[in-house]
């Protein structure tokens, strides 16, 4: 690490790190550790591995890892990152969430009215969490250290066919199947997305409609009354309802119109807003 | 050499051990060069092929010379044992494996039912094939007009695809969730074409010499 | 039955030679079951099995128990002499490895478990690639909500490994001791796992008994 070439550093000026001016030595530290910071998200498998390298750092049995201090230098991390504007996954996020819930309770005095699950408990199961997904990890890499077969262990080369009652075998594995069948249920799925624009009624379009016959719903009329001919279902239909619908809100934001629906899924309602020029009579 | 002074060579016993590997694991018979180029140096090829013959004598397997190498080949005398039947390997057809999953997903499954998910006629050959193959059998016939025969997955199909029972496929969503069903459209999108996977069936099933082709235009 | 009366085993000695030949000509592991059936009638593979692996104790190649099944395999120290034999594997992702070792050691474990113990949703591809590699296959489902999918591992995880029986896991007693092995905890204890894909597995608790995933409404 120590001979990584840092751009603060002067070129050529044969100066050793601990002869730079205090400043500049700090903002090298400080680059350095967001360089590490960056670098190390990607080799994180998520949150729990984050957590896991963490608690490696307390250098502390696991079982005595102190979760409080655990969730702190966590969201400590995650505060950082922020600030560096690294975008952290949603699962990153859920978990901060979790430990800063997690640490308020282990802070405050238990709540002797609360249900569920104490804080105590919560920490302890943590714990017991990274305990095993570090035996998890070990294991992993125990098994590929052993003598493995094609690596250290060898089959013999040249077989002879022991007896076979078929002299033709199908070579078809599970996944095989798996696919197929995955694959014929989902074929229409897969078709291309295909934008018809004939098919598509634009905001603009809806709006500009909405301008002209506004001044003639003095009274309620449903939404659906203002849809242009021949947009009347289908996809054209939905198009359309949603341009237009989208075009009576930008119509309610300039104050020119009034929206009602009675309750959820009901029909939408919109009239001129009393007051408004009703049609201009020409 | 003062390699050689430096690092003796193995025992004779370790020597007859490395040989005994080396032959056993080859994929061709291996000559006494050979064994000398991958030994230590200063072993005895020769010399350890020779104790390992005796050590096999007499037993299921003997130590043959083939020209100037060496390889294990089964007592001629057990040679029963082995049929020398050649197994030929094949990959089972696009129209069979999908025929095969249609019938494990849907089983007791109509032949019209298969027909509808796969979209194509299904080839008497196709279902004769996994028959043969004792993969699938005929079922009870299902009560509906005209009584017609279901078809069921075998024992023969659990023990081949490491199955418990056919309930422990996993089902669509599951396999999306596991990853085995590879939801990104194909990669050849950029053409904007539909593919129609179903030519491919049709095209296999009309092949000439198809005996049940004819059945596609029902 | 008279005729095994008529027609005695051949001794244990031949036995022997018999299942040693038919072990030695086989690159997969043979069961007893196949064994047996080869043999002649009032044979004991068991036991002829058993005297050959103390034979082959310490020899260059070595009688491998795999599950039901046995093989003749190299002895591990000799893997230097065996350059040309081998095999290039794909290096498996830090994510494949972990979720294998999982599956080994939790077996039977839901998708669901291999998260909680990940703490992170299972990336598309991994466990196709275990299944593909044929170390992990599909097991029972579990008699739960939503009656899920379990991964188990297979015959050939053994044997790629090197163990006797999935009991024979490393670290397996002390880990089972250390109460690392214990699944499902109470899950309002489990930190949550973001999955993207989680409408699935509710879509599929609300339809138990559907196995099909018979999403196409038809």
């Amino acid at each position: 690490m120590s001979d990584n070439v840092t751009p603060l550093r002067p070129a050529n000026r044969g100066t050793r790190p601990e002869q730079l001016p205090l400043e500049i030595s700090r903002a090298v530290e400080e680059r350095r550790a967001e360089e590490a910071l960056i670098v190390d998200i990607d080799g994180y498998e998520g949150p729990l591995d984050l957590l896991l390298n963490l608690a490696r750092v307390q250098k502390v049995d696991l079982m005595q890892v102190s979760i409080l201090q655990l969730a702190e230098q966590y969201l400590a991390f995650v505060e950082e990152a922020r600030q560096l504007r690294i975008e952290l996954a949603a699962d990153y996020l859920v978990m901060a969430a979790w430990l800063a819930f997690l640490k308020s309770r282990l802070l405050l005095p238990p709540d002797p009215e609360e249900e569920g699950p104490s804080a105590e408990d919560l920490a302890a199961h943590l714990a017991f969490q990274l305990e095993r997904l570090d035996a998890m990890r070990q294991a992993s890499s125990r098994l590929m250290g052993r003598d493995r077969l094609g690596q250290s262990r060898f089959v013999r080369g040249m077989p002879e066919q022991i007896a076979r009652r078929r002299s033709v075998t199908y070579e078809v594995g599970l996944i095989d199947l798996m696919r197929a069948y995955a694959r014929l249920k989902t074929r229409d799925e897969f078709r291309p997305y295909a934008f018809d624009r004939k098919d598509v009624f634009t905001m603009e379009q809806a709006l500009e409609r909405m301008r002209h016959l506004i001044g003639f719903a003095g009274e309620w009329t449903s939404l659906l009354e203002f849809l242009p001919e021949g947009w009347g279902g289908g996809e054209r239909g939905r198009s359309a309802t949603a341009a237009t619908f989208a075009a009576t809100l930008e119509l309610a934001k300039q104050g020119r119109v009034e929206i009602r629906q009675a309750e959820t899924f009901a029909p939408i309602a919109i009239r001129r807003r009393p007051g408004q020029d009703g049609p201009k009579t020409s | 050499m003062t390699d050689d002074l430096e690092f003796p060579p193995p025992p004779l016993e370790e020597q007859e051990r490395m040989v005994e590997a080396m032959l056993f694991a080859s994929a061709q018979p291996v000559s006494l060069r050979d064994l000398a180029e991958r030994l230590p140096q200063g072993a005895d090829p020769a010399e350890a092929v020779a104790r390992l013959r005796r050590r096999y004598e007499g037993r299921g397997v003997e130590l043959a010379r083939v020209g100037e190498a060496f390889a294990f080949r089964t007592a001629p005398d057990l040679s029963f044992l082995m049929q020398t039947e050649t197994v030929e390997t094949r990959r089972l057809s696009r129209a069979a494996t999908e025929t095969l999953a249609i019938i494990a997903y849907h089983q007791p499954v109509t032949r019209a039912e298969i027909e509808e998910i796969r979209g194509v006629a299904t080839s008497r050959g196709t279902l004769d094939q996994l028959i043969e193959l004792a993969w699938v059998r005929i079922g009870r016939r299902r009560m509906t007009p005209g009584r017609p025969v279901t078809f069921v997955v075998t024992d023969e199909f659990l023990d081949h695809f490491g199955l418990e029972t056919a309930r422990d496929l996993p089902g669509l969503s599951e396999l999306r969730a596991a990853g085995l069903l590879d939801s990104r459209p194909p990669s050849d999108l950029a053409v904007p074409v539909v593919r129609d996977d179903a030519d491919d069936d049709i095209s296999d099933e009309t092949r000439p010499g198809d005996l049940f082709g004819e059945e596609d235009g029902a």
